[in-house]
């Protein structure tokens, strides 16, 4: 095991993906000369040279369509949007375009391109440099979206991004790009599609993505102390996700709670809550709990903002909520 | 070429008025020259992405006439096996990225084509066709610039009928193409577009200069004789009945008199047009229909998770 | 009781929201000369002239902003997004800037406007011209969704939608413009955030919106020849949805069927479904099920988009299996 | 105007260094003339829109101080009640229609509030404030088309300070703010950014034409003498030192010396202000902290649906 931090386990992905392959290219605001804004593309410039590594001009719109009609042209872009916020300027690229051009091409070609972006709030940055906009994403057909909660699968995820033929939106919690974490020496890649289990519990499921995988544990591990055993599953994938890791954890332990730093409602824990109110039904013992960001924008002041992302507080009482 | 696209579109006009045809379809009968003069300067490797208008650029670029008469008819064995149509298009092994139907969205996907073939160094060129009415989008603007900054081979070719929808150009966009091109530092050249040889002739050179490196703007005047999509009573308009003198392909065809081509051989290239045409509408009525299962399996590539 | 055209009925609102408020101004692609791409704004333009009723150009993007800055400082703009897909150009005005004024700027303004666009299937338009993407907008603190599903509503909804002193997302099926109904003589404004019971019945419960609506109540009579009384609840509005309404008709019937064109993947009905499946639990005797588009674009070709198109066959089914 | 700004950014640098203020900051330290001189030439009733970098258009638009200081740092009596923080500062009773954290977006909403003004007729003006970096934005061309399609009264003032964050405008945009505007028959003029003096007379003339009808530009070169946030060691940067000569402010004390203003006349503005931003500081560590409830409570107007 070695220690490494988030963000350079992505920056590693990228580089090792670069390596590997001549079609993969890195462009975005600020990427290449500065090494991203969260550092994570540092020293890809110097190792790959200017042709594959390229700064852009402030043009999300072109930015994420040139990935699109470069990866239909034998590249595999890796584009980075700054904050997540800012993808609303590249909708029509990823929505209208990558999306669907598989599809409504006959499946003559796919469209294996990345677009990086980091979400969610902890670093008072406002209202619209916080957002978590993953869901809206998850109900495009043809796009995949996928969130690590941990160095290994930041790692991991996004090297099987760059190889899938497939369009992904790739999103990282920008609050946890700093954490270190013990990883295996030889990291590997980790297919889209498969939930992990985090911990296991036998009393209620927990399922989570991103930086609230962490969160979720320490929740799991406060319930514990009163003997209360959740079985946690980090989802990593959003669009595919796994419907059956959770469909036979919630056979096991027959309650949920589903828990992301995104707006709770119209979120991607309602998908979930709905599947398994539906093909999950008869498994349930108690109702299913959401735990979300408040229906409001993310607000500035650090103890608004701590208010309100969700935390552990909020899971163990939404867990004790449903083995009440 | 264009009397190809010519006689290409009066058939799905006719076939629409039938009901043989589902949906919008745009024609560009009175536009061929510019998919053909631009057309006739490309190579299969070069890249070409194309607009709600595209009948024109797909055949210029060599689609396959059969599965294009499929596609618009929604048959399985269409190109798109059904699923795009009309505004959808596309070959991807002729280097045709698509017909698209957002208005203005080809011009960055053929930026990033561009991009792809400047990293890959194979010397190819992607076009970026576009209509008067999507200058006033912001891509162009973007695209202009990254374009410009990066040396992208890049040709932008904007075909100017006048009209965007039922309204206008002059009540849509207020700058010209050369002075906003100017502005980004690219060279642009404006050709009387219903004339095919200027068209090929500007196209050539433009490909070429986009080629060694740089992107290149062709203003192409043109004029939609049809509405704007079939059906359009095209009430709002009253630009006067287009000028035979001006139909490109009556122009053509003139040409071709002049360089002492014979009637006869004008008549039998048309006489063979016409029968190819009529196999590929005879094979796409008797294809079978669009597949649904297939489609739903279609959303990812095969293997990959979902 | 007269007839009128759904379409005409949106026309109608336009028209005597302009006729009673000086401040309402209408704007959009093709909206003023040619009377909309629907004829939905027809003879706007000849009654209140070129001031308020301004044809636009292509510039998506601009126009939802401009509308936004425009509502900041005293009109109440109505502006025209021609077909729902290409909402993707216009979403950082929406989302970073009118859903937020309000709560940012610590409640000094509203940012009073509508957005118009249609949404839905069964023109054969293909991918790109036909997509129903409202589940995103519901997902965005600070703005309103609202969709109707009859003439009267479309007028009612329409009126209490350019009143409204926050952002409205209008979302209108466009296969039913030309539907005729009969509608009562004098049209009354709805307000937002009410369901409307389009038919009343005992044994289970058919959520729905916008065409849906039609195509459920077609279902439920097929039902009704079996004896089985489903009651239909038009949500009318989305957000804010009416969770009140559907919990007390689920607590009647104990079964629920969610129903809409968009695809079923991380749609409204999700939402509904998750909040059900937490604060309606002990009422549910079934599984929730959802009837909505498949998980794949819509497709061109006619007889692929009928099977696409969630139908009164499917609901049926659904209404069936949540009785089993 | 100019040393209110300096001295207020000052206060904030060292507040932020203190850990007194959250969140990113972005100074307009040696843009102040920008602000000053164009907010010199704005009456109450026109309307600004700004960015990133706002807290200079904010206070020459008459913003209050106490507020503005209670804001940034995430009080309660905020103007915004400590929800949006520097980049959101934001007073429309006043005109200030907001600073904002996306790259270009004061663009269009400008654009729109021009819109207002000209439909209502209340002879106002509609002022966008941008950096360098926005003009790659496609909304700066759709925005530029619509004003001058519809002849809207707005000023389009570029605040050129040669950085977009990390990158050099010169590796960011290619065309020059002149040839762009000509391209849609916009009158612009450039001028020296920091010369007080020179932008409030150029910005007074070019509001008042936009108040007669009709967009125009103002390209004003300046220079970020701070990083692009507080904290960003800037090792990207070797432009060498500010210019003590090109220095906004000292020119402007220079002029005002020159002009036979005493010193000690320059002594006690400089004094006053001092304790004004004293005063507006501990009423603001004073205030109470923002109001998660009234926040939750604010997302849509009281009485409203939701
Ligand atoms: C983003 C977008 N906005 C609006 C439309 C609707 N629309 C389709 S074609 C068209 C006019 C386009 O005019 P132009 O670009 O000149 O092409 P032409 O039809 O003249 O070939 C419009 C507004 C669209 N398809 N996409
Ligand atoms: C749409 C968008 N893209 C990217 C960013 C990140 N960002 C913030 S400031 C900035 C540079 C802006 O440069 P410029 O417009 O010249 O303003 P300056 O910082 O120089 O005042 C960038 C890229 C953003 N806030 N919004
Ligand atoms: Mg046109
Ligand atoms: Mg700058």
């Amino acid at each position: 095991m070695t220690e490494m931090r988030f963000g350079k386990a992505l920056g590693q992905a990228l580089e090792d993906a670069m390596a590997a392959d001549d079609s993969v290219m890195v462009f975005g605001e600020d990427v290449a000369a500065a090494g991203g804004p969260f550092g994570v593309t540092r020293g890809l410039l110097e190792k790959f040279g200017p042709v594959r590594v390229r700064d852009t001009p402030i043009s999300e719109a072109t930015l994420v369509s040139a990935a699109v009609g470069a990866a239909m042209s034998g590249l595999r872009p890796v584009v980075e949007i700054m904050f997540m916020d800012f993808i609303t300027l590249g909708m029509d690229g990823l929505v209208n375009q990558a999306a669907k051009a598989r599809f409504m091409f006959g499946a003559q070609s796919s469209v294996p391109m990345v677009l990086r972006t980091p979400h969610g709030g902890g670093l008072s940055a406002g209202p619209q440099h916080s957002q978590c906009l993953e869901a809206w994403f998850a109900h495009v057909p043809g796009l995949k979206v996928v969130c690590p909660a941990t160095a290994a699968d930041a790692y991991g995820l996004l090297r099987a991004a760059i190889n899938d033929p497939d369009p992904v939106i790739f999103v990282e919690n920008k609050s946890i790009y700093a954490r270190k974490e013990q990883v295996p020496d030889v990291l590997e890649i980790v297919p889209i599609g498969q939930a992990r289990t985090a911990r296991e519990g036998r009393d209620a499921t927990i399922v989570a993505y991103g930086a609230m995988v962490q969160t979720s544990l320490e929740a799991a591990n406060t319930l514990s102390e009163d003997g209360i055993e959740t079985e946690v599953i980090d989802l990593r994938s959003i669009q595919p996700w796994d419907e059956k890791a959770v469909l036979d954890s919630l056979s096991r332990t027959h309650r949920l709670v589903i828990v992301h730093e995104a707006v709770e409602a119209f979120g991607v824990g309602a998908e979930i809550a709905a599947r398994m109110a539906d093909i999950g039904f008869d498994e349930l013992d108690a109702p299913i709990v959401r735990v979300g960001a408040p229906f409001m924008p993310v607000p500035f002041a650090k103890p608004m903002e701590d208010r309100y992302r969700p935390d552990s507080n909020r899971i163990v009482d939404a867990v004790r909520r449903v083995l009440a | 070429m264009m009397l190809l696209v010519r006689r290409v579109e009066e058939r799905l006009s006719s076939l629409f008025s039938d009901g043989e045809v589902p949906g919008f379809i745009h024609l560009s009968i009175g536009q061929e020259a510019v998919a053909a003069g631009v057309g006739s300067a490309l190579e299969q490797k070069d890249t070409v992405a194309s607009t709600h208008r595209g009948h024109g650029h797909a055949l210029a670029k060599g689609i396959e006439l059969d599965s294009f008469f499929m596609e618009i008819m929604g048959r399985d064995t269409g190109m798109c096996r059904g699923r795009g149509g009309s505004m959808h298009v596309a070959d991807m092994s002729v280097g045709m990225l698509g017909a698209n139907g957002i208005v203005g969205a080809g011009i960055p996907l053929a930026v990033g084509s561009a991009l792809a073939h400047q990293t890959r160094g194979n010397g190819a060129v992607a076009v970026a066709f576009f209509g008067d009415g999507a200058l006033a989008e912001g891509v162009l603007h973007e695209s202009f610039n990254l374009a410009a900054l990066w040396k992208l081979p890049v040709l932008f070719v904007c075909e100017n009928n006048g009209w965007s929808e039922f309204s206008p150009t002059s009540r849509q966009f207020v700058a010209n193409v050369r002075d906003l091109a100017g502005a980004f530092g690219i060279e642009s050249e404006q050709v009387d577009g219903n004339d095919g040889e200027a068209v090929a002739l500007a196209a050539a050179a433009h490909v070429e200069a986009a080629r060694a490196g740089g992107p290149r703007v062709l203003e192409c005047i043109t004029r939609r004789v049809r509405g704007h999509y079939e059906g359009d009573p095209q009430k709002y308009r009253d630009d006067g009945d287009a000028d035979p003198q001006s139909d490109p392909l009556a122009r053509s065809i003139a040409r071709l008199r002049a360089a002492k081509v014979s009637d006869t051989d004008i008549q039998s290239i048309e006489t063979d047009l016409m029968s190819e045409i009529d196999a590929a509408l005879s094979a796409a009525r008797a294809a079978p229909p669009a597949d649904f299962r297939a489609a739903r399996a279609d959303v990812y590539s095969p293997g990959s998770a979902a």
